[in-house]
């Protein structure tokens, strides 16, 4: 087949140069529409999260209940309908938002630097270092991952602290998998010979040269990290071993709907709704930037 | 020329390929026929069409975004425009078949050779599982290869012997014309010439019609009988192997002839072509190559036209319509 | 092959030392004992030193933990606290009808998927295929405990079709197959597709069209082999997954499996049979890895290859 | 792809068969009798466990010497004829005679004490055959005891314990364990256990101590969610259903074909405090009686059981021996906003734990709500029963607990309660008691002979933890319910959830 002809003028060349790798990203970047509609999302759930921490209080809008008005169907004044206390559904999702992120957002960025770390020491100084750290790392990925959540959060007890703990070290290991990885095949290049040579010290060798190489990867699984750990963490709370009642995190209020389910189904309903649009947002998110990072690799 | 026995009749091939950015005309108004047992090669840089003209004769081009037009395809006499699949399906492989240019991924890596040159002839020969096998050994041994090796996988053998597998799934069922897409590009100058040397006795052997796609100059010198030369789609000169190489018409060529080495003054300078292949996207008006060309004129930006030199030579430029233009090739 | 087998197996010891290293100091420091859940509420200290004596409790962590690996050596996972049989006995009770869900889960990923997955891949670019990857995206974000309340509610409560729970014949196989099946099929119809593109796009998908193969034969044989070879690789990953989120599945449907009876050991503080589990969990998931990897060759000859070396 | 599908659908089929061969086989004629369970059966070792969800099973498979009779809810012999305390540390006992354990064996004073000697080595039950100094054989049916220490007036509640059962000292000694412990005296028999799924019993055509029902086999169930409980009881697929979710309480009542069999538990739901908190407010008992002033407890049991609850005023539950109808502190919000104030309390902020159970944390949410009202801010942790039990019976001063939801059930006799759970020696102490004059108070009232001077007693015990004291704030006894479909009758409910199913029968 006939290749479009990349002529290259010499103006065109200029502009090159200065546009960055990131503004060429967010160029690719745009002209997904799935893509978009997950940042539209993302954007959208942290308005919300945001909005409902200043605009609800927690004492009363939240945990305050209303006995009398319990398992009121959805209806104008109670968008979601109202629980088992005769709290405001809606209002709770709302709230709901900021810990699904918070959790989500946070335990990645724990596994993300932990990992990228390990994963990248172990490709630069490979031999009996590499062996080590990537043993360990087999080991923690042979235990099914809710399993080791069920035991770090029952050791440690629970809050949202441990939860993102937890969560974090559980990917842990993908992560270093990972950059490893993608900083290997860069590891015996010359040019870091070379900083080598003229003295450049390790630490810096490993940041400025090798860690550029595996940003992409790293950046793709942070994403897709976001939707899992959100999932996970709904997971652990399903079980009863997440975010204590009686903060409104959707997995915990799908737990407590579960006796209800005959009855007053919208209480299973709309929970569940905010954990897969939020997981669907961030996973489409990820889906965008790995095409917009390695146009290659678009299928 | 009605009663020539044609194993290809082609007649204003069009090919574009439809995107959302652009619509690239690949192959505008192609002209082709070649007799029975003979063998025509297929010159034009990378990008001329010649590939794309090879997969429209297997219609194998995709689609979408190909869309393939054409007033007349006809292969062994038969029409391969109104052919449904079933019957396009026994015609690949069985009348008309092709070797693809690279032969590391040409090979499905999951079946052993023999499997792969037995499936041919088991589906287009009307015979057992067995006879298939057997007949896939004889081709490997036919290839130069040793008939013990047909049960192994593509990985095990090396680039020459690949190609010469993919050369004896294309001949497994003696087909009327094989299609070559630059057989020996990817392989190295000694390979080369022995398979050259192979796929040359093997034609003689079964009387093969041949395409051979190629840009290098010199196999089209040892195998064809005729050559035609592509650029940006459409053939600009064709003749004899003598019409061609010796009476060079079209500037193109000329072109083409002088950006190869001299062996006889090695001290003489390479003139390459100026400028780069147009964008198939965005054709010049007219002769396509008048950007590029020593000779354009104003009159080049108009159609051109198909110009009989002599019983065999065609060429396509209108600046012959003045009666004493001549190209400098010629003048040696 | 086979030393690469032996290697493989060889290499799972240090893995499982680690896991039950980490499990059972993760249940030591948990806060709370076994002693206090199994003792009447009336007990006195007389009868708490006799238990603790009954369940071998004595000694410091590295005591009690030089005991255990010392049993573990041997192949012996001790007694349950809670429920003073074997572990392994337990195990064995359970595992099957867990592995029984992962299995059917993953035919249900398969049935979706496959089909889903080569239809996108063919389709490229068009609207089904759009339609294709975003209904595998949503099965992707869909928590799966979620998708069996919300199939209880339908079959089970408002058309009473399907029973709610229990591990009682074909029937209730369905629901917890689909609902674990589902957030599976979504990564494996990607796989599918991705894989399937790669194939579609090669050349000797054009050789095998080339010598006049059937538009359907290329599809089934040549491509479909060649796209096999990703999906089998995330085949055993995703049944260890399966294994490992069963747990909420089990609760919702009450299945008698084991991702139900390790939760229920670490929330009563079995340390025995929790570190067990685990243990029995890890090293299941280990050696379906090592199966699909064998599988794995057998479709692939390349990597046949590369193993024997 | 043909072959792959033909392959899924094979597993498919499988899955189908392998699943359908097992249950069909069961005659047309029996009358299985389906229970729907929420905990987990264990084992079948009586002597192993003080789990409700074994007690239940195994209580139809062995007998105790005594048991609480549900009818007349009172302690009454089982395998004993009679008794007689001789004093507080001698008894003599009488075996009814003709009792059949299911190898055709009879039940005598042998296997009795072999039962003793076997608890000796069982943790669960070793607490109670340490009363007992020594036991002596009369003849095959009569035997005497001597307790140790001051002796017991209540000696004979001790028997009814499910961890003393009476096995076959025959079976034991001429089978393997597993064997002998199937062997009882009860209606039914262990048939077959499938550990997290059922475990189902046959019924036992030897015994003689229960009348003979209609029921041929009995399977208990066990389905964790109580929605999924409902529902399989309204599809049919079992007869009864144990606790149902409070949603679901009309529901049963109403529909036709069923019906909701409830009693009031024995189990007392309290919020306690540390005596011994480094905390000054919690320490101080005029901040707990204002907390008790406080609480509006009909809410709080409409948010906990939807109103199905019976609202306690006194520490001590309800039908426990030597109970007294006290009128306790009631709600009374002005006086105790105007007690917070004056105490300073307003504007605090206290430490609560307590399980994950839901009720537990349906209270604490509640309280937390309610005292928000007061301006006093509730911290509320929870964390798994096991964690919760430690921290509460570990040493107050340091365990850093503030407020407990907490939950305790009694035994029938009146010491069992003050004893484990106020006695400074108590192993259940969680409120940190350590008053010797409450000890003093529970050691007499334990060794009084005279009933009427120890209901005075017991009065006066009574009265000062709840009006004086005040280490926990009684909020209710929960209703204890059971759905059933109406093909059955005769179950019988037992307050502290060891439902008795001997007298079940289906309904021809």
């Amino acid at each position: 087949m006939t290749k479009k002809n990349t002529t290259i003028n010499v103006e065109n060349k200029e502009q090159y140069k200065k546009r960055s790798m990131w503004a060429e990203v967010w160029r690719n970047y745009k002209k997904n529409p799935s893509a978009m509609i997950g940042l539209v999302i993302v954007v959208a759930l942290v308005l919300i999260a945001v909005f409902a921490r200043i605009y609800f209080d927690f004492d009363t809008d939240i945990v305050q209940q209303d006995v009398q008005n319990k398992f009121a169907h959805p209806n104008g004044e109670h968008w979601f309908g109202t629980d088992h206390y005769g709290r405001d559904v809606f209002t709770r999702v709302l709230y709901g938002a900021s810990y699904s992120l918070i959790v989500g957002i946070i335990s990645v960025s724990i596994s993300c630097l932990l990992g990228s770390t390990l994963g990248v020491v172990a490709a630069y100084y490979g031999g009996i270092v590499e062996n080590i750290i990537m043993r360990i790392c087999d080991v923690f990925v042979g235990i099914p991952s809710i399993l080791l959540g069920v035991a770090i959060m029952s050791a440690f007890g629970q809050s949202i602290a441990v939860l993102m703990w937890a969560i974090g070290l559980v990917y842990v290991p993908m992560f270093a998998r990972i950059a490893r990885a993608a900083v290997l095949p860069v590891r015996d290049q010359e040019y870091i010979e070379a900083a080598r040579v003229i003295g450049v010290k390790d630490g810096a060798i490993m940041v400025k040269h090798i860690l550029p190489n595996a940003l992409s990867p790293i950046i793709v699984q942070t994403t897709m990290g976001v939707a899992n750990a959100i999932l996970t963490a709904s997971n652990l709370s399903f079980l009863g071993l997440g975010i204590p009642v009686p903060a409104p995190e959707w997995g915990a209020m799908l737990s407590e709907s579960r006796n209800y389910i005959r009855d007053h189904g919208y209480l299973t309903i709309f929970p569940g709704l905010a954990i897969m649009i939020t997981v669907l947002a961030f996973n489409l998110m990820g889906d965008g930037l790995r095409d917009a990072l390695d146009p290659k690799l678009k299928k | 020329m009605s009663e020539k026995d044609l194993v290809l009749d082609l007649k204003n091939l069009n090919v574009k390929f439809v995107t959302e950015d652009a619509t690239v005309y690949a192959i505008n108004g192609l002209n082709m026929e070649l007799e029975r047992g003979k063998a025509i090669g297929l010159v034009g840089e990378t990008g001329a069409g010649k590939t794309t003209t090879a997969l429209s004769l297997l219609r194998l081009v995709q689609s979408p975004p190909g869309v393939v037009e054409c007033d007349k395809m006809e292969i062994n006499g038969k029409d391969v425009l109104t052919m449904g699949i079933k019957d396009l399906e026994s015609m690949r492989g069985k009348d008309i078949s092709m070797i693809f240019q690279d032969p590391m991924t040409a090979l499905n890596p999951v079946f052993t050779v023999g499997e792969q040159i037995a499936e041919s002839v088991f589906l287009h020969e009307n015979c057992t599982k067995e006879e298939a096998n057997q007949r896939a050994i004889e081709m490997l041994e036919l290839v130069g290869i040793p008939g013990e090796r047909a049960g192994e996988y593509p990985h095990q053998f090396s680039g020459g012997m690949k190609q010469r597998v993919v050369i004896a799934i294309a001949l497994a069922c003696h087909p009327q014309l094989l299609i070559a897409d630059e057989p020996t590009t990817a392989l190295d100058v000694t390979i080369q010439a022995q398979v050259l040397d192979m796929m040359k006795n093997l034609r003689e052997q079964y009387q093969t019609s041949l395409i051979m796609i190629t840009h290098d100059l010199g196999i089209v010198a040892e195998i064809c009988d005729e050559v035609a030369v592509m650029y940006a789609g459409t053939v600009v000169e064709k003749g004899t192997l003598e019409d061609v190489f010796n009476h060079t018409k079209h500037p193109y060529t000329e072109g083409l002839f002088n950006s190869l080495p001299n062996i006889n003054d090695r001290k003489a300078k390479l003139t390459p072509i100026k400028g780069l292949m147009p964008d198939p996207s965005n054709l010049p008006e007219g002769c396509a190559f008048h950007p590029r060309c020593p000779y354009a004129t104003e009159a080049c930006k108009q159609p051109q036209h198909l110009r009989q030199i002599s019983d065999t030579h065609y060429v396509v430029c209108d600046r012959y319509n003045e009666p004493d233009f001549h190209i400098e090739r010629e003048e040696k | 092959m086979i030393r690469y087998i032996v290697k493989r197996i060889l290499l799972l010891i240090p893995v499982i030392l680690a896991v039950s290293f980490v499990v059972y100091f993760l249940m030591d420091l948990a806060p709370g004992d076994v002693v206090s859940m199994l003792a009447p509420q009336d007990a006195t200290p007389e009868q708490i030193e006799q238990l603790k004596e009954e369940l071998n409790l004595n000694g410091t962590l590295i005591e009690r933990y030089g005991r255990y690996i010392l049993d573990l050596l041997h192949g012996d996972l001790g007694d349950s606290y809670m429920q003073k049989r074997p572990v392994m006995e337990l195990f064995a009770e359970r595992f099957p009808a867990t592995f029984k869900l992962a299995l059917a889960s993953q035919v249900v990923a398969l049935l979706i998927a496959l089909p889903l997955g080569i239809t996108a891949a063919r389709r490229r670019g068009t609207l089904i295929d759009g339609a294709s990857m975003i209904t595998a995206m949503i099965g992707v974000s869909m928590p799966s405990f979620w998708l069996a309340l919300l199939l209880i509610i339908l079959f089970s409560s408002k058309l009473g079709i399907l029973p709610s729970g229990g591990d009682n014949g074909f029937a209730s196989l369905i629901m917890p197959a689909i609902a674990l099946g589902t957030s599976q099929a979504g990564s494996l119809t990607r796989i599918t597709r991705s894989g399937m593109l790669d194939v579609l796009s090669s050349d000797y998908l054009r050789t095998a069209r080339a010598k006049g193969v059937p538009e359907k034969t290329v599809i089934r044989k040549h491509a479909l082999k060649n796209a096999l070879i990703p999906i089998i690789t995330i085949f055993g990953s995703n049944l260890g997954n399966a294994l490992g989120g069963a747990v909420a599945i089990e609760t919702v449907f009450s299945w008698p499996g084991v991702g139900r009876l390790t939760t229920t050991a670490v929330n009563q503080r079995d340390t025995i049979l929790a570190t067990g589990c685990i243990i029995m969990f890890t090293l299941f998931l280990n050696v379906t890895l090592l199966i699909v990897d064998i599988a794995y060759a057998f479709v692939d000859p390349r990597i046949k290859a590369q193993y024997s070396k | 792809m043909k072959r792959l599908f033909a392959v899924l659908m094979c597993l498919v089929l499988v899955f189908g068969m392998a699943a359908c061969g097992g249950p069909s086989e069961s005659g047309e004629t029996e009358n299985v009798v389906t229970i729907a369970v929420a905990d987990e059966f264990t084992t079948f070792d009586p002597m192993e466990t003080s789990a409700e969800a074994n007690q239940i099973v195994q209580d139809l498979v062995f007998d105790m010497l005594t048991d609480t009779d549900l009818t007349k809810m009172e302690n009454a012999g089982e395998l004993l004829e009679s008794w007689e305390m001789v004093s507080p540390t001698e008894w003599n006992f009488k075996l009814k005679e003709g009792i059949m354990f299911s190898d055709g064996t009879e039940c005598n004073v042998d296997d009795v004490f072999f039962s003793f000697e076997r608890g000796k080595e069982h943790s669960a039950a070793s607490g109670y055959i340490a009363k007992m100094e020594s036991w002596e054989k009369i003849d095959d049916y009569n035997f005497t005891i001597k307790l140790v220490g001051a002796g017991d007036v209540d000696f004979n509640y001790t028997f009814a314990a499910n961890q003393l059962s009476v096995f076959s000292k025959e079976a034991f000694e001429s089978m393997p364990e597993e064997d002998a412990l199937k062997v009882g005296t009860g209606l039914y028999m262990f048939d077959e256990f499938v550990s997290g799924d059922h475990v189902t019993l046959v019924k036992n055509e030897k015994c003689t101590l229960y009348p003979q029902t209609n029921v041929d086999k009995l399977v208990f169930k066990m389905i964790p969610e109580a929605a999924a409980r409902m529902i399989a009881l309204e599809n049919g697929e079992v007869d009864m259903i144990m606790s149902p979710d409070a949603t679901d309480y009309e529901r049963l009542r109403t529909t036709e074909g069923l019906q909701l069999l409830e009693v009031t538990g024995r189990t007392q739901h309290f919020i306690c405090f540390n005596q011994k908190s480094p905390n000054e407010f919690i320490t101080n008992p005029e901040f707990r009686k204002a907390v008790a002033y406080a609480i509006d407890k009909d809410e709080m049991i409409l948010a906990a059981w939807d109103g199905n609850a019976v609202k306690s005023t006194s520490v001590q539950c309800r039908d426990v021996e030597f109970y007294v109808d006290l009128e306790g502190i009631p709600y009374d919000a002005a006086k105790a906003q105007a007690m917070f104030e004056e105490l300073g309390a307003v504007g605090q902020t206290f430490k609560l734990v307590t399980s994950d159970a839901a009720h537990r944390v349906k209270i604490a949410e509640n309280f937390q709500a309610q005292m928000a009202e007061y301006g006093i801010t509730i911290e509320c942790e929870f964390m798994q029963q096991a964690a919760l039990m430690e921290l509460c019976t570990s040493d107050g001063t340091t365990s850093g607990t503030e407020i407990i939801v907490m939950s305790w059930t009694p035994g029938k006799n009146g010491d069992y309660m003050y004893r484990n759970t106020t006695h400074s020696t108590g192993g259940r102490n969680y409120a940190q008691f350590n008053d010797p004059e409450i000890d003093a108070l529970i050691d007499k009232a334990a060794g009084c002979e005279d009933k009427e001077e120890r209901a005075a007693l017991y009065k006066e015990l009574q009265e000062t933890l709840t009006y004086d004291i005040v280490g926990w704030i009684p909020i209710a006894q929960h209703q204890i319910y059971v759905g059933s479909n109406d093909r059955i009758e005769g179950v019988l409910l037992h307050p502290a959830l060891v439902h008795s199913f001997k007298y079940v029968s289906v309904v021809e």
